[in-house]
Order: C-alpha cells, then structure tokens, then sequence
C-alpha cells in the first residue's frame, strides 16, 4: 500500500475512533492481505505526527495511542459553539434583588412581607455568588436576621454610578407609559421567558 | 369436514430452501380440522427451520406475493385457483406448527376463497355493473401497494447510512477553556418586578408600603459599612464636609432611620462628649 | 475573509460538533466583526460540500445542518475497529418506517393495513427511542389514534435532507385500466372458469 493512501486511511478511523488507537488496534482495521507492516505504519504516523492534515486536523501521539484532534487555532471558534446560552433569572430573582436594592438594608423575613412569599434560598445564594448583595450586619431580633445591601459590582452591573439612579417609586409607578413599551418589548419573548422561568424553578426550587 | 392429502410437498415448497423430504414423502394436515397434535414424523428438517422459513414473510401479502414472484406471474393475472391452493398448504404448515402468526394468513385465506367463489358464479354484465369490481381488483391493489412499501423499504435500507456507511467524526477538541456566561439582566426587567411587587402589595394590603428615598437607603448601608469596619465610629466622622449642607442631612436622616429600625445605638459616655455610633447586631465576619 | 480561511474554519467547527450544525449555528462562531455574511458562508459550505477535504472528511448537508463525516471509501475500515456489526434492521421494522416515512402522518391501524399484519409494538418503541418517528397530531376517530411521522433525525441518519429525497415509490399499474381490463376477460372466459371449477373442487374436496 502506498504511504499516502495509508496514511488517509489512519486519518479516517482515527476521526471515527472516540478515543486514542493503539499500534495494535489501528493495525486491526486492514485486511490480512493488504496489511501494512508495523515499520509502514509507524512511518505514516510519524509524517502524520509531524504535519496538520488539511491544516485543521491534527495527529498527537497520547499515553494510550494516536488520536486526531482539531488545530488550536479553532479553539476560539469552537469555543463559541459550546457555549451555553445563557439562562434567564426568574421572577422572583428580580424581584428579590430588586427589594434589596430598595429596601437595604433588609433582611429576609422583610422581602417576605413584601413579596408575601417565602423568599427562595438559593436566589439568595445566586446573589451572594454573582457578589450583588452582601450581609452590613444583623437586626436585633430573635435569630438575628441578616441584614442585606446591594454591593458596588451590583452597581456597576447595571452601569449606575450610585443607588440614587434607580428611578424612585413614584416614577416607577408614573412610568407607566415608559412601562407599558417596555413590557410590549418584553412581550414579544414572552412565552420563552415563561418556558424559562418555568425551569428555573424547577432548578431552584 | 374429511382431509386432505398434500402430496408432492416439493412443488410446493420451492427447492432451494430444502425444507422437506424428496419426493415421494408426504404428510397429512387437516383442513379446517382440529390442529394437528403431532408433528410429523417424516420430515427431515427440523421444525425449526421450517418456522424460519415461514416467519420469514412479513405476513399473509407477503407470502402472497412469494409465490405469485415464484412463478413469474404478473400480478394482474394471478391464477386464484393455483396461488390459493398454495397459499392454503403454506397456511396449513402454520397451523400445523401453531405459528402465531397463523391468524392473520387465514383471514387471507378465507378472502381468497372468497374471490374464487364469486368469480365461480356465473355474472351476467349488469351483474358485474352492480357489483363494481372484479372481486380480484381489491386484492391487486392491496398486493401492488404492499409491494410497492416492499420495495420501498428494500431501497431504504440501501441508503447510506449512519453507523454502516456514514461515519460521524468524533475528533477531540483542542484543550480549551469553557466559559459558563451567566445569565444576563435588563434593568427594564428589574424595574418591572418592582412594579409588579408594589401593584401585587396594594392589592393585598391596605397600608402603602413608603420607600424613602433611595439617596438615604443608599446611606444607611454605607454608615452600616462603617461601623462594621471599626465597632464604634465617632458620630462626626460619619459626616463628610464635601458633600454639602445636604449630604449631611442625608447621612443624619440615614442615621436616625437606622435608630429606629434599632440597627445602631448612640452612646454619650459624658455630657456633651463625643457621640458614638455603635452597631447593635454582631456584625458578619468576612 | 478569505474563503479559504473560512472553509478551514467551518471544517474545524463541524469536526468538533456532535450533531449536524444549521446555518445559523455557524454564524454563531465568528466574532462580529469578522463574521461572513450568509452569502459568503453558503458559498464555503457549498465548496465544501463538493469536494472531500483531504480526501477523507466529507462535508454534508442533511435534515438539521451541515455535518462532517468520513468519506464512505474509509467504511471497511472504520467497520473492523468494532467488536459489533453495525445492526442490521428487519424487513418488519424497515417496512413500518418506509411507510410512517410515505405515509406520514399515519396510524398504526393504516400501517396495518397495508401490511396485512399487526404493527409489532416492540418495532415502534425502537423508532420513538431512535428519535426517528413521532406523534404530530390524532386522528378523529375513536379512540383517537396517534398520527405518526417521521423526525429530522431519520433523514439525518440515511443521509436525507429532506423527505423528497427518499427514493420515488414505483408507480403502481394504472388500478382502473387493469381493473377494466379483468372485466373484459370475465365477460369472455365462462368456459374457463367451469374448468377452473374442476380444478378447484379436487382441491378443496
């Protein structure tokens, strides 16, 4: 067998292999009469080894065989493809986060009153890890209850230079107009945000 | 009902599946009898095989169409009389050997001895007329359409296919990083939570829920920040020049907010000494 | 940029992938400002879609995208790297899905019809699990039967793109002129049949 014909045929059944071949198992896929020696083979992997097929693949000797992998310089690129879109927080995400930006210092049982719910541990947790709200101390009242505070990052997220930014209440409750266009906006991806939301509360609840 | 003799078992059973004795051989099966209890003892081929002769059609068209093929017969002229004695033995091998599948063969037996008894009868042309079709028409159209699936599913399973003849690539990633992004927020979205938050409040409650204003929140949690760094915090200290007439306000109505939700205390150690503020709850350690 | 450029980088990208990538996926991969326009990717993917890359990946366009595969020629080999067969279908299982596959949307009772023999339950479990078929809607009558169809991931599998691609049925004999022919034969065949008459009572006697 000619080299290069051996050597596309290594590069198929490594392509097809979902892990490293061995000298060994490649040398199983010929048939007996058409077998190339263990020298052959081992020159083809070698000139293999050495070059990136069609410069995109590339052929690395591992611990336990040769496999095929794809050229670094597609990482960015696949990178892209793996990425998860990203989820949408829930309803009463927003709304907890949105009583402790004005409300803080508040504790818990606070946004429980408000929101007339039990407010969700693992919201809560979600805010401490994405660092939007911290604990400025605790109320002294049986089981002194934490006291929570939106952070700076908080802040930044939402590209506001202080709380003072936020609309005040009565503006949000006069922002009906503004309002009534956002929420046509929002609207439109309606039924995904349901589907969504939907989710998270399976995952969160 | 008496029996009857099929002799001659090769005629019927084509020669290359060798399924029973030469010539000569014969067996008995009773039609529209009881099953026979016993195998028959002159059959050289184990039954087995005969059951994966049989099961090798795909039911009681196929066979049908077997041995209408067998003998290179148009469709459009099967001999009913001919195909229906054959089909009948193949049925009564079946039963014979209590196929399962021997139902289904047998509600085609019986439309097939149908079609014989009608085309028997003598038809005058208005006959035929009132009837509508040759009884056989039915028959062909089901045997065509089946044949045609037949096919069909022969060519199908001629396409190129994943896992036999289409590999899929399974090529290892370069060694990359993956980034989990995390969910995104509209401060739209954020407003209108609230909103929905103090609609939902007002409908449930009577008292209004009064937020003050967001300057003063925003201080309570900074002088809140204060103490938590040095315990007691001189009262003055919490007050910066630079922000004005009313940023001192600010910070005192801050204060006094946070008297009254018992947050901090003030202590006066002498009359007219300095006044301190300090945090009322053990404060977090970080 | 280059198309060459380009090609390389959708080679690199699909050989990562899983599953067979749409258009729109693609594009997800380029930065924005660097991303092709559809024009210019369609341009790539039809290239690729010629002509081998390296003589071994073959770049195809089935049912939910483009997808990479190996060239059929490396099959023999690929086949001996694995203890198993590739499974073999039965004539029972490849006849119901050709015919939920021509038929669609189709009952079970259709299926049986024209089979002439009950739909093996155990056959239609296998095609749901394979993603291969699924249930779009019911049908009125009692009982409501599921009106079945086939899947994106059936014409994936046999390398289709869409269901016109299924090889054509072959035409069945024009029914009226066959049926009128029958007719004709009848009214002129009275002595035969009193032979057949003969023929038929020595066998069924």
């Amino acid at each position: 067998m000619q080299i290069e014909q051996l050597k596309k045929i290594i590069v198929g059944v490594l392509l097809s292999a979902s892990e490293p071949l061995s000298l060994e198992r490649l040398g199983v896929v010929f048939d007996e009469n058409d077998k190339p020696d263990n020298k052959q083979l081992k020159e083809a992997l070698a000139e293999l080894c050495t070059e990136p097929v069609a410069d995109v693949i590339v052929i690395k000797e591992v611990a336990s065989g040769f496999r095929a992998q794809i050229k670094i310089d597609y990482a960015p690129y696949i990178i892209k493809l793996w990425e998860e879109k990203p989820a949408r927080y829930s309803r009463a995400f927003l709304e907890t986060l949105v009583l402790i930006a004005y409300r803080q210092p508040v504790t818990r049982a606070e946004i429980e009153d408000i929101r007339g719910v039990a407010v969700n541990g693992s919201i809560i947790k979600t805010l401490f890890e994405r660092e939007w709200i911290r604990v400025v101390g605790h109320k002294e009242l049986p089981g002194r209850p934490e006291l929570l505070a939106t952070t700076k990052k908080f802040l930044d997220y939402f590209n506001l230079q202080s709380l003072d930014e936020l609309p005040t209440l009565d503006e949000i409750h006069n922002l009906d107009k503004a309002v009534a266009s956002l929420e046509h906006e929002l609207e439109l991806d309606g039924a995904e945000n349901l589907e969504v939301i939907q989710n998270e509360e399976i995952i969160l609840a | 009902m008496e029996e009857s003799v099929l002799s001659n078992q090769a005629a019927v059973i084509p020669a290359d599946t060798m399924l029973l004795s030469a010539e000569g051989e014969t067996y008995s099966a009773r039609i529209r009898g009881e099953p026979l209890l016993q195998m028959p003892e002159d059959l050289y081929i184990p039954p087995d095989a005969l059951e994966v002769f049989l099961e090798a059609f795909e039911g009681p068209l196929d066979l049908l169409l077997y041995l209408i093929r067998r003998q290179n017969l148009d469709i459009l002229e099967i001999p009913i009389t001919a195909i229906t004695r054959q089909y009948i033995e193949y049925v009564e091998l079946m039963k014979a050997f209590r196929l399962e599948l021997a139902a289904e063969y047998l509600l085609m037996a019986a439309t097939l001895a149908e079609i014989k008894s009608r085309l028997l009868l003598p038809r005058s042309k208005d006959a035929i007329e009132e009837e509508g079709n040759d009884p056989r028409a039915e028959l062909i159209r089901r045997l065509q359409e089946y044949e045609q699936f037949k096919e069909a599913a022969l060519q199908l399973d001629e396409l190129p296919r994943v896992e036999r003849d289409s590999h899929l690539i399974h090529a290892e990633h370069p060694d990359m990083k993956q980034v989990k992004p995390l969910p995104e927020v509209d401060l739209k979205e954020l407003l209108l939570a609230l909103k929905e938050v103090m609609q939902r409040v007002e409908l449930t409650t009577k008292h209004q829920i009064v937020m003050e204003p967001l300057s003063i929140r925003q201080r309570m949690t900074e002088v809140l920040d204060k103490i938590r760094q040095i315990e007691f915090a001189e009262f003055s200290t919490l007050f910066s020049a630079k922000e004005g007439k009313l940023g001192v306000v600010i910070t005192f109505i801050a204060i006094l907010e946070l008297l009254k939700q018992a947050l901090i205390d003030i202590v006066q150690t002498e009359i007219y000494g300095t006044l301190h503020i300090k945090a009322l709850s053990a404060l977090p350690e970080e």
